[in-house]
């Protein structure tokens, strides 16, 4: 199956040809990197910026108001702070402008942990993105969503803002992207660029289909009647594992909610699911002071203080000044499978 | 030959208001007087609490004025883009925008068209103009001037962009991403990149911050830039100059800076007072050019002053019987397809 | 009494003079101005900067490193973010270098809305604020504080961010701070620049004394028993006047915690107190989604659910793309007076 | 008389090799060779799991020691401060740093005294000699020399600050800042801003980029800045150019704009495979300078590659024994002050 990266490519390639995308830029976004994941390789329209950033999100908005749907890369969203007043711009043009001015751009970039990454490789970006009122921002956890998210990205008129799951970019999807073959190896054959001299390389796309995913809506990827997680990003295959492993030791049925979305964010769901378990921990990598996941949790107290069997729960980062290279300390700091174990356990556990 | 025709060119022909002509040093000096009074309107609805902040041009007519006459108006790539800041309005009238617009923002009422009340005054965003929001952010225009820039350098056009703002802002880096980009080697960007000098930022002076001779010396970075720096505050000199640049970057799809000196008459905002301050005026300037070489008498003024106050006075009228905006249309234009279900709209709990 | 603006110079003129202060910089914080609040005027060592936010907190970075105690300003927090990354090396910096560099600037800037400020001088931080780990940030709601909180954050040796709420930067006081002169009249001679020339005025500054609010120590403005307010800045004297107001009609005895620190944030204070009363409302004016105040929410319902007499409220601003110049959507974005009243009347009306 | 002088001075002399004298020469490649076999070890441990991104500067050596050997070492103003990035590693050896403790921030264990195994190896804080963190956001280092340019502009001291970085980031507007703040008519300060021009950013070519003929071309917008592009892998060329230039800020207190043109040797990091690439060697072009004059013979280069290897094997292994750092050391440095005990450290309920 494609990897998250190829799905994000894949998306990429059928907006220029079929979108109207006809700019697609960043540090290294163009041949021949075509980006430092691989996610922007082989396509017509990328190409390479200097090194920016207030020019790439000031490029993506003036070509946006120029009538263009520019998908623009921050490399990593580590080096996005110095731009967030132009991502407020992106944010607010349409309001500032009584409703005179859309803002049809993308903006991509990775996010998150778990690459070994240090200080400056390992930044979330939940807390600030979720404050940038009048932006959409979505983060996929699996190929497909990934695909289906751009291309409804691509679609939108407001400006939203892709995050893309470091850990997670070169994770291979379960389910088969419309239009892509069966064979993994064929794929990299016809979209992966060779190593070495790539001037005469062209890459061979497959027919693909305008498959969406609605901003918006999140995917309940493991049902369960007993307690909710509500999670995204990195952490969302790693809750489903536990989910999983829970449900095969006959030890507890957990709903896990990918969000998928964090603006909009599919209030409904997680309220359907945890008026259904009483029980909901909220999961993400980002630092636990002025968190995400605190938002959906108050909101929860405000409409189901009195529908819940149990405290609802926070698994986060822990609020250091940074993430160290050393493993010992980035597990210390981030999140783990053995910390998603632990919270849920204790979740069912907790006595009603 | 060449040398005969030089001597036939009478000085009359050189001088450049006259090349100008009778016609549209009228035009201009009406539009002129429609913004320093608009902008004087302004000033007394702050002092009088007809309205909040007043922030305006005022002093920057002469170059305003000329820019905006010379605009290749319209809405898309194939017409120019104008990234403005909030002492524009002179070019903005020139380009055909209504007084009373101004006034609706300034008291913020609910029929202002730029931002229903939500902006200060001069925050224009006009669509069929390719006016792009005017943000109070200082300098950011001239980073998402790259945008349309690029835009336009992809189109089979003579359209281009037109970046405006002040001396102080350029210590900005969004000035030096503008200059960057805009001479990429494998995209050179069609934009006239414009700074306003008018030797303070606030109420700090220029010459105390910037070491540059001329703001307009940074494009001597860039082998082949043009660079210019000019009174803004004549007419004349600013019309041919604008002239010149736009011809340029229509042509050649490269940049050009241009830096014009202008007063500042009433300082840099209600904040400081908004008191007149003596710099030199470039209407009384225009106005002594055209009397003094017999193109006009000083009535012809007075008559432009009187009209274009009386249509002021009456537009005001009109603004004070408008409706202020309810507090719920702060929900209206969140996100282009409407504010989904779900989204918190209280406040809190 | 002096007002914030001028109890801010005091503490930065006992800076300069006693506490090795020898930069306080900004766009027009130097003469003639002194400062777009008036917070900076007639001090020795302030200067006029290039208009240029980056260079500013650059240069605050550096002249810390280099052993000084500077004092930069950020004209407006409408006009930070396009140097978060700065202030996050700012925070991060002792971390990052293993304890070896410490970083002992203070960043002062105006905050929050009520000033008819529009879109951009409107804005509250508190949420980036407290993710810039590392970094110390307070917010003072008068007079005394704001000189005793400046004295505090000029020794730290940790950076510290100075929120300054707009709306109080003329309020004044109601305590005289130590060595100020009992009439303001005098004080108002002694130390605030004549209107028009000032080339030969010079201040005549009180005897003043080393005052120090303790960073992270909250002030119970009103002591209660029934319910609690936790908040700070813009929101303090409005929640104060709502208490005294309902403990005047005999409605209920409200006791107001004004947090004044942030980060580090006084816990013990609000925990004892809510242990008490058992109902709590938190409240500040920044927009709902991702609010500081849903943080210490989620914290009290980790560690005191089931102490909680009713659910906990946050009363913040709407999350919408920016603040309205017309003062009623201003009004209608921003909680105000009676919005305060009401969620504390409905918080002591819950039923238990 | 001074035309007897110069006439006396032998070709010999004029050799600016010969200037710099046999005794320098052997120790600047005594120190640019353990530089490129730190680098090389770096790169091993990188690829061979013991450690994980690797970042440095080998192809920068003959710059970076012939700056590091002229820094006025030590700690506080009256010292030269040094904003790095991470290809620095030669000039902080030449100050005397240790191989060791590169070899510690690379295997990222607990005795990593710059960063206690937080940061990427080549990031350096030195407190005591005034090396502030090195930040990995590209370009910031120009912001902060701002800080402690002030502060040795208003000592009295001939100390200065030097700030070095890559010639993509030139693209940022901290650049810009840089430039504006060190000409400020009010304070100029004495600042060498030093770039080194590799030719890229990652995989991106500059002159796709950069419209500049030259990056000290920046120099030209600030009259009488001094701004010069030199050939960075010559050590008598580098050693000159910053003899220069360290003297021109030292007396005159202003900036001074160097670029310095380098190979990049082995790509831009591991993530690009940090394989060797033919550009011109630093080390061959001083080795065939020396041998060449009869400075040196092979031979006593092969003892100073081998003195170095052999230094830097025992070093590894000494590394290898020592302990990672425990999981809650991250607790540590958070604040000048201690963790305040409320301090939320959960990391969630
Ligand atoms: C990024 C940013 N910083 C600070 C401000 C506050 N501010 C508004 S106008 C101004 C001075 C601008 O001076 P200049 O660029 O010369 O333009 P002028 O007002 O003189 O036309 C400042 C500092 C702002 N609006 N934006
Ligand atoms: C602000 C920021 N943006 C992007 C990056 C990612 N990045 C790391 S190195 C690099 C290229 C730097 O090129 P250059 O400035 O020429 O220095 P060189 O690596 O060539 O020495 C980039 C884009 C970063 N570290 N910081
Ligand atoms: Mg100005
Ligand atoms: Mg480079």
């Amino acid at each position: 199956m494609a990897n998250m990266a190829q799905a994000i490519r894949m998306a990429l390639h059928y907006g220029e040809q079929h979108l109207g995308v006809t700019e697609i830029f960043g540090e290294d976004v163009g041949p021949p990197l075509g980006g430092v994941f691989t996610a922007t390789q082989g396509l017509e329209r990328s190409w390479n910026s200097p090194l920016d950033e207030r020019g790439i999100i000031g490029a993506a908005l003036g070509l946006a108001w120029a009538g263009g749907r520019p998908v623009a890369e921050i490399q990593f969203v580590d080096y996005i702070f110095n731009v967030i007043d132009m991502l407020k711009l992106a944010g607010n043009g349409y309001w500032s402008s009584a409703g005179r001015f859309k803002t049809p751009l993308v903006v991509m970039t990775p996010t998150g942990s778990g690459i070994h990454g240090s200080m400056y490789h390992s930044h979330s970006f939940d807390s600030v993105a979720t404050k940038l009122h009048g932006m959409k921002v979505v983060c996929p956890s699996t190929a497909i969503d990934a695909y289906g998210l751009m291309i409804s990205a691509i679609k939108s008129d407001d400006p939203v803002l892709f995050l893309k799951p470091k850990a997670l970019l070169r994770a291979k999807g379960a389910e088969l992207i419309p239009g892509e073959p069966a064979d993994e190896k064929v794929l990299h054959e016809m979209i992966d660029a060779p190593l070495g001299d790539r001037e005469k390389w062209k890459p061979r796309w497959p027919e693909l289909t305008d498959y969406c995913v609605e901003i918006g809506k999140a995917r309940i990827s493991h049902p369960g009647s007993e307690a909710t997680v509500v999670t995204h990003g990195r952490m969302a295959p790693i809750c489903l594992e536990v989910a999983q492993a829970l449900k095969a030791a006959g030890k507890g049925s957990v709903e896990v909610i990918d969000l998928r979305s964090l603006i909009p964010y599919d209030w409904d769901a997680i309220k359907t699911s945890v008026r259904k378990t009483g029980r909901v921990a909220f999961v993400n990598e980002e630092t636990e002071i002025t968190n995400f996941g605190e938002h959906l949790i108050r909101r929860l107290i405000d409409e189901c203080f009195y529908e819940l069997a149990a405290r609802p729960r926070l698994l986060a980062g822990k609020a250091t000044p940074g993430i160290a290279l050393s493993p010992s300390v980035e597990s210390f700091i981030q999140p783990q499978k053995t910390d998603v174990e632990r919270v849920i356990g204790e979740l069912l556990a907790d006595p009603a | 030959m060449p040398s005969a025709k030089t001597s036939s060119e009478s000085p009359q022909a050189a001088d450049p208001y006259r090349k100008l002509g009778a016609a549209k040093l009228f035009k201009i000096h009406e539009l002129m007087v429609r913004a320093r009074l608009l902008e004087e309107r302004l000033i007394k609805m702050s002092k009088g609490g007809d309205g909040f902040f007043w922030i305006g041009g005022p002093g920057e007519e002469a170059f305003n004025v000329s820019l905006g006459l010379q605009v290749k108006k319209g809405r898309g790539v194939d017409h120019d883009f104008l990234h403005l800041h909030y002492r524009s309005s002179a070019i903005v009238l020139a380009m055909g925008a209504q007084p009373i617009d101004s006034l609706r923002q300034m008291r913020s009422v609910a029929t202002d068209p730029y931002s229903k009340g939500r902006s200060f005054v001069n925050h224009y965003a006009i669509a069929e103009f390719n006016i792009v929001p005017v943000s109070p952010t200082i300098e950011t225009q001239y980073s998402t001037a790259i945008g349309t820039g690029i835009a336009q350098a992809r189109a089979k056009t003579d359209a281009v962009t037109i970046v405006n703002g002040g001396d102080a802002g350029t210590a900005e880096g969004d000035f030096h991403s503008c200059l960057v980009w805009a001479n990429r080697p494998v995209l050179p960007l069609p934009i006239l990149i414009i700074v306003v000098n008018n030797g303070w930022g606030i109420s700090t002076k220029g010459e105390t911050q910037h070491g540059e001779r001329n703001i307009s010396d940074w494009a001597k970075v860039f082998p082949g830039m043009p660079g210019k720096t000019i009174n803004g505050n004549d007419v004349a000199e600013s019309w041919g100059a604008l002239e010149e640049a736009l011809a340029y970057v229509r042509k050649n799809r490269k940049p050009y800076l241009l830096e014009a000196r202008c007063s500042r008459l009433y300082g840099h905002s209600s904040s400081s007072g908004a008191n007149r301050i003596p710099e030199a005026d470039s209407i009384e300037i225009l106005e002594s050019a055209m009397t003094s070489r017999g193109i006009a008498a000083p009535s012809d003024f007075a008559k432009v002053w009187e009209r274009e106050a009386r249509a002021l006075d009456e537009a005001h009228q009109q603004v004070k019987s408008e409706p202020f905006p309810e507090g719920d249309s702060a929900w209206q234009d969140v996100f282009a397809d409407g504010l989904p279900p779900s989204y918190p709209v209280k406040g809190g709990s």
